[in-house]
């Protein structure tokens, strides 16, 4: 057991990691799983400190999140198909009926 | 191997502190001394499979020959019994291609993945008392069925890899099958793990051991479901549609030759020895011996060397009748072996020192004798059974196996309940429970093939595309 | 008090309905009907009212003489306000009801009877035509005007029957419309009877302003006491001495409308039309210009006879015009060529008799003289029609002749009629020709106007059989002028066509016996029947006084006439059949007058000189003006004007409304510029605006420590 | 010693590989690496004792959703190589802006643990083998106070399972 700095420090990363992926990247599979990263870097410190209080409720708060991201990744690609099937792309830049 | 146990105390005083050695390798050493039994299990496990993997080839070709009526490999060595080297030798000279276009990366990586994967599952499994890589993990269980369900991720990355249809479509069928048969085969794994109430390895053997019955007649169901769907995760026939020959050449190892495919093949067999010892731990008792806790009947223990000596017999029987003097000498030699592991089997019966001994070495015998007996059933529905349409695979899956599982685990849950609640005989109540499933299950059959057989219509159809499930 | 009427009386209506039935399903979907059904509902439609009419007029002859009335109304048709007339305010309404008393009757009985012969007759005759159905439909819907016309219970219904058949007469005139003549005679028809229903129209107005009602009478009404008849209001108003015999107004009211009758009945001067209307088929000839329509005006002359018998002044206007009719229309008839040009001025100068007799005040002999004429004009029609049948298609006489043994089934009835209208006894024409001559001779004391009158009838009378018989020899005697290729294929017409033929001879032959008696001085029958209705409001003052001669002298003047017609059948002998071109020498030695003759005193030319281009200048000047002032000045100028309006308003909208919206527009935009910037629609720049947030609120937060410290704790 | 061997091999194969899953542009190599990815967490998992949520991620995360992930992929087929063409500002700001963020986490971090008697490290967490066994003590905390947090978590996996389904549902007359 380590101390809670270097778990903290690299969720700290993994987060950072993660968001860049979320802002930089075009292709929105891609975009996922670094939403995928995010939540990981999440249950990295619930499990940490849960290992440190002695305590297991943030590893239950880490399978919901586990949970969490399953259903995401579900719906999130079924959307994808979705739109690839209306719009022959996954390119992030071309989902911009957002603004409408 | 880093699940490093507490107890670690009475090893360390078993050897002597050498002082003049530095602190380094004083270290390296205590970490010998502290897990040489999970090291040197580790080595077998590697270095072992190929070879068996090999060997069950062949008793494949022998058994494929036998159903068929003819003798199979005889030339390498007598009986063929050099043949799996011979084709070692043969695969490992081949020429290595890799396509052009193919992702050359994950060209490497998939197969090692699957085989990487297949070994590292059966790091878990006990294949006796004694002999057990990860040795308390507390999840033992679900480690060697998730784990094993990473070969997936070798399978459908070589067939994307290789950049052709064939591979891409029997990489996407695999997938799409194991996805679908994972869950059937989870839901018999935990009614299992109900009666078992915990997911150690050893601990679930020793609850059969205490309950005195093999799970197999508690949950025959469940086990029914387990071999189905592990015959479907294993891609084998009926089932083995994403290496069709007829459809697509060899799935999604089209493309690859040689040594790569052959590491595919070991992970392929590996993977048969996991789900293989997984339904032996579960389900067959792990490497307890018939009727284990019936005391009058421990005279059974000298069964396995029995057995071994009885193979050496045929041996040398046999050895008389080869045509070239090398090949008797060799099956003397066999025989010889074969007698030499009975002796070993046989001496710690007697010799009251070497008892402690006995579990582990019969424990292993009769585990590996199981497995074995799994495996045959394997190779029986396959030179048996059709191949199924894709279709049919798919409906199977969802339409039977997996209601079947759900209703099995709930009926499992009822007969616990009798049985610690109500105090029934656990006979009775899972008699009960198995024929009230089994009838669920024929209702649920009967209703789906009702309702099929009124929406059986060109959209109902246009839908079990091969990208299905 | 009303007698119980039976089934048919108080089932009057249906008598026109049927016809106006069959008329608007022709119309509507004939062209979708098979020349059978066409024929049969027709036919049978016409069949079914003929029936009805004959059964009504047999339950009106149950009836006691006093009260041969029967009045249904139907429905309040027009209601109008209250309005001052001379006979004090009163309110206007008009019903649409039906009337039959003993004049209705006959004319009834008339229309449906020889309707339906001719119906049966154009089955055969139009039987290879197109617009079969169209033929068809018009003749029903010309048969409901018509009943509407003499059923109608008073003047406006009348009217509305009027204008009917004027309306059919013009349809079926131009029925072959392809034809430029056709048209232009049913054009002709139209705007000439135009003329007349302007004054028959203001007639009616009068009639209206004067009496206060246009109901003819209201006897056979549930309650006398209903608003009064015209006939109640003048016996009234006379009686009251508001009204007095030979009033201005009554003359006038009487004079327009006698123009109307003009007009319908083919009258001087404006009988133009009827010539030309024989454009038409040859049924319709029949029918319409010889037996019912133009005897409208005479059966509406006779409808008002009470307010004539009150105006001398235009009694004997009546009868001068009607004695000038008859003879200049026969003399116009001695030159024509074409068969029914013949028959058609004969038809007019027939009239001219009948308005004559009007005229001296023998109303039942005018009708009576309707009735039989009804018979045999149609019947010479209906024979014109066949030979122009078996001729195919030929008219002009020049090219007929020796006919006689070709077609007999249409010759000896053509005989037939061709005596009765000569007035040759025992035959129908003898009788009511010589009961209107006779009645004139009795008005004329000494040598005055009616002994004028009388002379002309009877040169008339002797016209009349001339014409005839040149056309009768001219047609079926002597030497046949036929081509050849005409000639190998004449043929006897149709059952359909010969048996009405048949039907209507034995009508022309017995059709004058009801007056019988008159023989032996009795009084005829017929005129008791007509009796009620025709003697006028007041019959002490002023009814007209027949002088009485005796026997004798009544048997002279019938051989007189006799005598002369059989004079010009002998001329007519003589000059076609015996030395057939004796009658081109004496065209010859007249050239003047046979021209004149032979162009019917350029009347036609005449009207177009006068007023034909004087309205045609009139309207070319209008067209001018229209043109250049009103369509240039008033229309033109005010769309240039708007044009010109509208550039400036157009300019005015487009620089400076839309300016202001389009600038404020842009000014949002403007505005709006810098914060749309964020707004990309991309998920991920919201993500890194998320981002950029959570650092700038970390960077905030951090000043804190203490406070992030506690919550890590 | 060997805690932190293993805590640093774990972490630098995580760090390492998602760095290489975010700037990769072949989506599958993404994918493989996100997946290296989440076994180093695992690994770190197994070091913190916690085996359930171990296996869970290895079940869970590697078995189902990144296999799930990759069947995307080749069902979009998307294998072509992407240009990040119109992003290249925005790259930089998101680099700059994660800079940012991570030196003022670390500041915090930094500065927190000298703060006198109240660092991170508040208490010395049990030893390993003193630990209740962890897959037993989970499922009695899940089933007894968090049951009701877990139904609804059943119960968003069905919405989720309908709504996908709903989603990727290829309608009969699309083709």
């Amino acid at each position: 057991m380590m101390s809670p700095a270097h778990y903290l420090f690299l969720s700290l990363a993994l987060f950072l990691i993660g968001s860049i992926g979320v802002i930089t990247r075009r292709n929105v599979i891609v975009v996922l799983m670094s939403i995928e990263l995010i939540l990981n870097a999440v249950n990295i410190n619930l499990v940490a400190f849960s290992r440190i209080f002695g305590d297991v409720s943030g590893q239950v708060f880490a399978l919901f999140i586990i949970a969490d991201a399953a259903a995401e990744a579900a719906v999130g690609l079924g959307i994808i198909i979705a739109f690839f099937r209306n719009r022959e792309t996954v390119l992030a830049d071309e989902m911009d009926l957002l603004k409408w | 191997m880093l699940l490093a146990s507490g107890k670690v105390e009475p090893r360390v005083q078993s050897f002597p502190v050498l002082p003049q050695m530095t602190s380094t390798l004083q270290a390296i050493l205590t970490l010998l001394q502290t897990w040489w039994v999970e090291i040197t299990c580790g080595v077998v496990i590697v270095a072992v499979v190929p070879l068996i993997a090999g060997y069950v080839v062949l008793v494949e070709r022998k058994l494929m020959a036998d159903m068929q009526a003819r003798l199979g490999p005889m030339r390498v060595g007598p009986h063929g019994l050099l043949q799996p080297i011979a084709d070692a030798v043969k695969l490992l000279l081949k020429e290595d291609i890799i396509p052009d276009n193919a992702d050359k990366l994950i060209f490497w990586l998939a197969p090692v993945i699957s085989m990487v994967a297949a070994m590292t599952s059966m790091g878990a499994i006990a294949f006796g008392p004694a002999f057990q890589v990860a040795r308390d993990i507390n999840v033992g269980i679900l480690f060697v069925i998730g784990v094993s369900s990473l070969g997936l991720l070798g399978i459908i990355l070589g067939g994307w890899a290789s950049n052709s249809h064939y591979s891409i479509i029997g990489a996407i069928r695999s997938t799409a099958q194991l996805v679908s048969y994972e869950t059937a085969a989870g839901f018999a794994i935990v009614s299992a793990l109900l009666l078992a109430g915990t997911l150690k390895i050893r601990a679930i053997v020793d609850a059969q051991q205490q309950s005195g019955v093999w799970f197999i007649f508690l949950a025959p169901i469940a086990f029914f479901i387990y071999l189905v769907a592990s015959i479907a995760e294993t891609n084998r026939a009926p089932f083995d549609l994403p290496e069709a020959e007829s459809e697509l050449v060899a799935g999604y190892m089209t493309e690859y030759s040689g040594f790569r495919w052959s590491l595919y093949f070991l992970g392929e067999y590996a993977n048969m020895i996991v789900v293989g010892s997984v339904a032996t731990t579960l389900f067959l008792g792990g490497w307890l011996r018939p009727f284990s806790n019936v005391h009058w009947l421990d005279w059974l223990d000298i069964l396995p060397p029995l057995i071994i000596a009885a193979v050496g017999v045929y041996c040398v029987y046999r050895a008389g009748k080869q045509p070239v003097p090398v090949q008797t000498w060799f099956m003397w030699a066999v025989a010889l072996a074969c007698f030499a592991v009975a002796a070993i089997f046989a001496v710690p019966l007697f010799v009251a020192p070497l008892k402690f001994v006995v579990p582990g070495l019969h424990g292993a015998f009769w585990f590996l004798l199981k497995v074995s007996g799994y495996i045959y059933v394997f190779m029986w529905l396959r030179f048996t059974l059709p191949r199924y349409r894709f279709d049919q695979l798919m409906h199977l899956g969802w339409y039977i196996l997996i209601p079947l599982a759900i209703v099995n685990v709930l009926a499992v849950g009822v007969a616990l309940i009798l049985e610690g609640e109500f105090g029934w005989n656990h006979w009775l109540a899972a008699a009960v429970t198995s024929l009230v499933t089994l009838g669920i299950a024929a209702f649920l059959v009967n209703l789906h093939d009702k309702r099929t057989a009124a929406a059986s219509s060109p959209a109902a159809a246009s839908v079990t595309d091969p990208y299905a499930g | 008090m009303v007698t119980p009427f039976g089934y048919f009386l108080t089932h009057l209506w249906l008598v026109p309905l049927f016809p106006l039935t069959t008329a608007s399903l022709m119309l509507l979907i004939g062209r979708l009907l098979p020349k059978g059904a066409v024929s049969f509902l027709c036919v049978g439609s016409v069949f079914l009212s003929f029936i009805h009419a004959a059964g009504a007029v047999f339950e009106l002859l149950a009836a006691p003489p006093g009260h041969r009335v029967f009045q249904s109304i139907l429905f309040e048709w027009v209601t109008a306000g209250v309005m001052p007339t001379l006979a004090g305010p009163t309110s206007f309404a008009a019903d649409w009801g039906y009337l039959l008393d003993p004049l209705s009757s006959v004319m009834v009985l008339v229309v449906t009877g020889v309707g339906f012969l001719i119906h049966v007759y154009s089955i055969g005759y139009m039987g290879r035509e197109g617009g079969y159905y169209r033929f068809f439909g018009y003749l029903n819907l010309f048969m409901f005007s018509m009943l509407t016309l003499v059923l109608a219970n008073n003047l406006l219904l009348l009217f509305v029957g009027w204008e009917g058949v004027g309306l059919c007469s013009y349809l079926l005139i131009g029925f072959y419309f392809l034809k430029k003549s056709a048209s232009d005679a049913g054009k002709k028809a139209f705007i000439v009877n135009r003329v007349g229903d302007t004054g028959f129209l203001l007639g009616i107005f009068f009639i209206t302003t004067t009496f206060g009602t246009i109901r003819f009478t209201s006897q056979g009404l549930g309650d006398p006491t209903g608003f009064p008849g015209i006939f109640e209001a003048l016996a009234a108003m006379v009686h009251q001495g508001r009204l007095a015999y030979g009033a201005p107004v009554l003359t006038a009211i009487a004079l327009l409308l006698f123009v109307g009758a003009t007009g319908k009945s083919a009258q001087l001067p404006l009988y133009v039309w009827l010539p030309d209307a024989m454009e038409g088929p040859t049924p319709v000839s029949a029918l319409i210009h010889a037996a019912t329509m133009v005897t409208a005006g005479v059966y509406m002359v006779a409808r008002m006879n009470a307010i004539y018998q009150l105006s001398p002044a235009a009694m004997d206007f009546v009868a001068v015009v009607g004695a000038l009719t008859a003879v200049f229309a026969a003399t116009m008839a001695l030159a024509q060529t074409d068969i029914k040009k013949v028959l058609a001025y004969s038809t007019i100068s027939q009239l001219g008799y009948m308005f004559l007799a009007l005229g001296v005040g023998a109303f039942a002999a005018g009708i009576f003289h309707l009735m039989t004429h009804a018979f045999f004009k149609a019947l010479l029609f209906l024979g014109a029609g066949s030979v122009i049948h078996a001729l195919s298609g030929e008219q002009d006489l020049r090219k007929m002749g020796g006919l006689w043994n070709a077609i007999p089934a249409t010759s000896r009835p053509f005989l037939v009629a061709t005596l009765a209208i000569a007035g040759m006894p025992p035959l129908a024409g003898f009788f009511s020709k010589d009961e209107i001559l006779g009645r004139t001779i009795a008005r004329s004391a000494m040598l005055d106007r009616y002994l004028a009158l009388w002379i002309i009838g009877v040169f008339t009378a002797g016209l009349t059989a001339f014409y005839m018989f040149r056309l009768l020899n001219l047609t079926f005697f002597g030497r046949s002028r036929i081509p050849h290729e005409v000639e190998h294929h004449i043929h006897e017409s149709p059952k359909s066509m010969t048996i009405p033929l048949a039907i209507l001879a034995l009508l022309s032959i017995i059709g004058g016996w009801v007056a019988l008696p008159a023989l032996w001085g009795a009084e005829s029958p017929f005129e008791k029947f007509l009796e009620p209705v025709l003697s006028g409001v007041i019959p002490e003052t002023g009814a007209i006084q027949f002088a009485h001669h005796p026997l004798i002298i009544e048997y002279l003047l019938m051989a007189v006439s006799v005598a002369i017609a059989g004079f010009g059948i002998w001329l007519a002998y003589r000059l076609y059949l015996k030395f057939p071109h004796l009658h081109s020498k004496v065209a010859a030695s007249w050239p003047r007058l046979h021209k004149l003759l032979n162009n019917k005193y350029y009347v036609d030319e005449l009207y177009d000189a006068i007023f034909v281009n004087r309205i045609k200048d009139l309207s070319t000047a209008f067209a001018l003006f229209d043109a250049r002032v009103i369509d240039g000045l008033g229309v033109d100028g005010s769309a240039s004007l708007t044009r010109i309006l509208s550039r400036i308003s157009m300019w005015w909208d487009k620089w400076v409304v839309d300016g202001l919206v389009n600038f404020v527009g842009k000014f949002t935009q403007l505005l709006s510029h810098p914060v749309r910037m964020f707004q990309t629609g991309l998920f991920s720049s919201y993500a890194m605006w998320i981002l950029i947030g959570l650092a700038i609120l970390l960077g905030y937060y951090s000043r804190h420590m203490e406070v992030l410290v506690r919550h890590l704790r | 010693m060997l805690d932190s061997i293993v805590f640093y091999f774990f972490a630098g194969v995580a760090v390492a590989s998602a760095a290489l899953m975010v700037t990769r542009r072949n989506a599958v190599h993404s994918a493989v690496l996100l997946v290296t990815t989440l076994l180093a967490t695992a690994g770190i998992f197994l070091q913190l004792r916690a085996e359930f949520i171990f296996i869970a991620q290895i079940i869970l995360y590697v078995g189902g959703i990144m296999v799930l992930f990759i069947f995307v992929i080749m069902l979009v087929r998307l294998d072509v190589a992407l240009q990040h063409i119109r992003f290249r500002l925005q790259r930089w700001v998101a680099l700059f802006v994660a800079f940012a963020l991570g030196v003022e986490i670390t500041i915090v971090l930094l500065f927190a643990r000298r703060l006198p008697g109240q660092g991170l490290l508040i208490q010395e967490p049990a030893s390993a083998d003193k630990l209740p066994p962890n897959t037993e003590e989970l499922a009695r905390s899940l089933f007894s106070s968090y049951l009701l947090p877990f139904e609804i978590v059943s119960v968003l996996l069905l919405v989720a399972m309908v709504g996908a389904v709903v989603m990727a549902k290829k309608r009969i007359n699309d083709q």
